[in-house]
């Protein structure tokens, strides 16, 4: 389906260059991963961004994004300032999480991003509750939890899609599936005809789309979140797509068949998106100015990051609680 | 002054805090009509309706998780868990998610939940329902744990596990529901975390103990009064943080410490307190906890496992010796 | 459906004979935890027979059976021998764990009785691993595991339907919706159309039968089992049924209206058998002295069990582990 | 003898196991193509197959209660979690089922599975990949607790948990996956459960540690040898059962008790052995462990948690002094 995002080049302009924003942030984390600047998992979403950015075009601040180990692009597009988030990679003062978290646990509540998650569909119950909060709070407000092909398979998510159905909670539940999960493909090990008859069974609408198309992904977003939060109750997006890179920065993914990648990277799409824009009226100047502009904005990161000062170890005791804190020293160290 | 039970005392505390605060809400299986194993949710629903009293289905990953989402974002949700054992069926959702998330997050968030799950032997129930996994969560940043040994304070601790703005595991002992105690209604004031509670003075021992075992403590140290013995009780209340200085302060004074629990000696907590003690102040400690088998089901073997209050005097006579 | 059973009336006795042991041991179990010989929760399977009794006519000793914490009916059904289950639940030596385990642990591993177990749907995971090992050692015995509607909901059972599917495991999942769980009816926190949609989410054949009647029970159980013996993979069978008393005995299930328990009787299963046994050439006085034996039977057992010799507490010792096994006195306890 | 690492060495173990007995078989998420994590399950689904290689889905719960099942079923699954943080979403099948069955049916059963869980810090993957939970399943009665600090020992562990007939929980640390040391391929033994190992003789002060923390001891020792203090490390191997009598010879001698461990230290195993120790001897001890925080992402901040030779060395001079 396309959605009015064609008649408004200049919506898709922007959101395009959201896009080339994740996929530029995504190569430089890969890169500074490489060049020792980097700790830790580092997945990137390269080839995946027409999904968060179709998803979160159509929510609002206060309204709720959680994430799983893949949150990069969710965070991003969710509102996330990729500078912060650069910081937060790089371990430095200045990180959405000043240097606590890291990749796996980036998180701006100030735009509704309440995380990425290192336990695959711990997430999904943490939506369920935000959603039930916002009831009690009297709030219009809704959650969109993202989880991948590999992470339906977990019970907690399953246990999700019953309850935020049995409350008729105003969750969007949007799976991500790239036909993967780390190394193994996701249907050797996922019975029966997928996740879209699973979510039926629980009584969900769902909606299997081609998630590289941004144009179907704004589309199918901005009227089933709409519908959502006019009391819908729960519904499940299954958004087809491709993870272009290995599983994390230093997976170099040999597992793969290359003609599978090259026929993906026909599908990729930033330049499918691309496309449609040069047919739109955009010039390849004006395409090539932007992804000058947005590389360039990166890598101001990268390098601030690389200079911004390392937290004080003392801020190690910190956040963690009121009543109990640690208090540093033998006796309760 | 009113006499009221152990579990009469939490409904009072919750209710309290219902009235007072209308983002206070519980969630788990059975609340409603059953009010609860004992009748602590008595009338909640009705009085409160199904939205903050929420019967929920058979999903203990979701009751944990959906309190920990619905904590962050701006209530607090007491997620009833039954037994502690079952709460074993939520640990990533308490320890990775509860207990991490204001951490993980650079402070921008705050989980302020009730982990509520019941601990202890409460007469034939058996391995999956009588553990005191309590040492647990003492071991995990981020949490607090609560222990109530009296009416009073399952009234007053609840309060102020409902009010901590960080996740509290809260255990009440199964062995206690209808145990009767006085409580002050008049006083609506929560009990301090991590403030312990002198249950009877003495001069020769201290004994440190919680939940149900502190009545046992009191046995022990009364006998004991009979021979001469003055034993000093300390009733901990709060597990973490436990109140060392006055664990310090007792033990300094009496010379020697005895820590006695209902759960598995080796790896308990009374390990922690011990060590600690005997870090400090190089005075005799002992250790009485149960033995490490899970928890059978018939009488005399129930019995064996129990630590009653002859085996604490003579425990405290050996010390004495 | 009905089966060849409707022309065996012998074994239509034999099986209406282990039904009437199963409610006279439930029965038998409720008044001795009242007369206080009996300690924890004891759950009756009153009225719920024909299930357990219908699917374990149609296994092998050499098939394994999982349960939940209704688990009576099903152990006798498997050929547990109800004197020793008396014995368990009196806490007593000769208990089908010597007293350690109590109602919610009766096991009889010698025919296959894994144990009914204390929590919600871990008995599902278990089953599937069960059937696995099955295929590694080379036999051909299945697996069934009885859940509960309540228990349909817990994330480790909905787990295991993919898994069983996935690996196309020898296992039959059969859930005994009595349409309740403890308090709670359960229409009122599952969502969609039930776990028969739910279960053919996952690819597994699902069967929807009425559990009360012994024949649609054992020919459906006939059917299923045997095609699954055959190397169809796992199904799962929904057998509508009531639970006629409380959750456990001491629950007086004020809850419940009066109304329904009355319909309910109608359609109990023992009445429904007797019921064509006496159309089928079975004579009132015969079913009266069958009546009459099982009952002397069971209060024999309940006799002997109050005389039996309590476990001496040095057992409470044994049976934990081999190494790291736990020493009596203070040092390791 | 050969020099391999502490992966290579692992997977040997469990390769020779899986050759002498065709009812040793593994489960877990990417055990095929990838390995393992660290490569410790390298190529042997090539030559075992996919049904004793099993690659799984992405389900806690039910590879470790599957891993249940095939064991009481007659098979010796080893559960593969990955990370002991992850083995969390798995605690009830390991605690109320693994651990209870054998006793719950008085013996009928017998549970011979591993639920492998690294443990540990490796570098910049926070809070919820680098925790040591292994005094949680010391307090677990049913369960061995074995936490290898070499790749001797972990071939030699690794072989015993797997011929062993209870659930063992198998805890590798993850920093010292690439680690490299001697092992004698023709000794196909098993290193015994609960005997511990004198990685370093000394007469002033016992020092007990395990896995990664015992070469931050040796360093420490080493150190402090140059001072002429004389540190004796025991390197302990199995947490339940622990080496008691190694260990309190060991402390005996020495008069002096320091316990070191990298989990958070309060609640940590540290509290057991030093309390232990305390009751027994009446001599000095001491623990270090982590700070009660989750473990943070950032270098400086992953340091500050740490627990360093040169803090060792300084508690031991303060016990010397
Ligand atoms: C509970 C849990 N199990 C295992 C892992 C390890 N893990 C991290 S990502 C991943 C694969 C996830 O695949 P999928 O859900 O499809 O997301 P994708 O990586 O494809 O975006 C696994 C197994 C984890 N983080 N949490
Ligand atoms: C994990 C877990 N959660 C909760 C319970 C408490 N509990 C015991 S039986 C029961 C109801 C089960 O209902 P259902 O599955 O329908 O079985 P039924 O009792 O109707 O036979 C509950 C909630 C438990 N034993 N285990
Ligand atoms: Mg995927
Ligand atoms: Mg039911």
């Amino acid at each position: 389906m396309t959605s009015n995002l064609a008649n408004e080049p200049a919506r898709v302009a922007a959101m395009y260059r959201k896009m080339l924003l994740i996929r530029a942030f995504e190569e430089a984390a890969g890169e500074s991963f490489f060049a020792g600047n980097v700790r830790g998992s580092v997945h990137q979403y390269i080839g995946e961004e027409s999904i968060a950015v179709g998803i979160c075009e159509n929510l609002r601040d206060d309204d709720y994004l959680t994430s799983n180990h893949r949150g990069h692009g969710h965070s991003i597009a969710k509102g996330a300032h990729p500078r912060a988030m650069m910081f937060e990679l790089f371990g430095r003062v200045g990180g959405t999480s000043n240097g606590k978290g890291g990749s796996m646990h980036i998180a701006d509540f100030s735009v509704g991003m309440l995380g990425a998650n290192g336990v695959i569909a711990d997430g999904c119950t943490i939506s369920v509750g935000a959603a039930q909060a916002f009831r009690l709070l009297g709030k219009d407000s809704i959650v969109v939890n993202f989880i991948g092909d590999g992470g339906i398979n977990r019970g907690p998510f399953m246990e999700a899609l019953n309850w935020a159905k049995v409350y008729e909670l105003p969750v969007l539940f949007v799976c991500e599936n790239n036909q993967i999960a780390a190394t193994t493909t996701t249907r050797l090990v996922t019975a029966g005809e997928g996740i879209a008859k699973r979510a039926e069974s629980f009584g969900l609408p769902a909606h299997t789309i081609d998630g590289n198309d941004l144009f179907e992904v704004d589309g199918t977003a901005a009227r089933v979140i709409g519908e959502i939060r006019n009391g819908s109750g729960p519904q499940l997006i299954q958004a087809m797509t491709y993870r272009l890179r290995g599983h994390f920065a230093h997976d170099q993914a040999g597992y793969r068949d290359p003609a599978e990648v090259e026929a993906a990277l026909g599908r990729e799409p930033i330049a499918r998106t691309e496309a449609w824009l040069r047919e739109n009226g955009m010039s390849a100047d004006e395409i090539a100015a932007m992804r000058a502009e947005v590389d360039s904005e990166i890598a101001g990161y990268v390098a601030e990051a690389l200079a911004a000062p390392w937290p004080d170890e003392g801020t190690a005791f910190t956040d963690v609680q009121d009543v109990g804190a640690p208090v540093r020293g033998e006796a309760v160290q | 002054m009113t006499q009221m039970t152990y579990a009469e005392a939490a409904r009072m505390g919750l209710r309290e805090e219902m009235l007072r605060d209308p983002a206070v809400w519980a969630l788990g299986e059975d609340l409603g009509y059953e009010g609860g194993m004992a009748g602590q949710y008595k009338g909640l629903q009705d009085e409160f309706g199904p939205d903050r009293i929420v019967d929920t289905p058979i999903s203990e990953n979701t009751i944990m998780g959906a309190a920990v989402g619905a904590a962050i974002a701006g209530t607090r949700p007491i997620a009833e868990m039954r037994f502690s054992d079952f709460a074993m069926c939520a640990v990533s959702e308490l320890v990775n998610q509860a207990a991490k998330a204001r951490y993980m997050f650079g402070g921008q968030a705050r989980v302020p939940l009730v982990a509520r799950m019941p601990i202890g032997i409460r007469g034939g129930i058996a391995a999956q329902h009588s553990q005191s996994p309590e040492a647990w969560y003492t071991h995990v940043p981020g949490l607090v744990v609560v222990t109530p040994a009296t009416p009073a304070d399952n009234r007053g601790l609840l309060k102020a596990a409902i009010r901590c703005d960080d996740p509290v595991v809260y255990m009440e002992h199964k062995g206690l529901w209808g145990v009767a105690g006085e409580v002050d209604e008049d006083d609506q004031e929560p009990v301090p975390l991590g403030v312990a509670r002198i249950a009877r003075a003495g001069s020769d021992v201290t004994v440190v103990s919680w939940a149900a075992q502190v009545a046992v403590a009191l046995e022990a140290a009364e006998s004991l009064a009979g021979e001469g013995i003055s034993a000093e009780v300390i009733d901990l209340r709060t597990l973490w943080p436990w109140d060392r200085e006055a664990v310090l302060a007792s033990a300094g004074r009496t010379g020697r410490l005895l820590v006695v629990h209902e759960a598995v000696r080796v790896g308990g907590f009374g390990g922690e307190i011990a060590a600690e003690v005997a870090e400090e102040l190089r005075i005799p400690v002992a250790r009485l906890g149960g033995a490490r088998i899970p928890i059978p089901f018939s009488v005399p073997l129930e019995e064996a496992y129990k630590i009653k209050a002859d085996r604490v005097a003579a425990r405290v006579r050996e010390m004495l010796a």
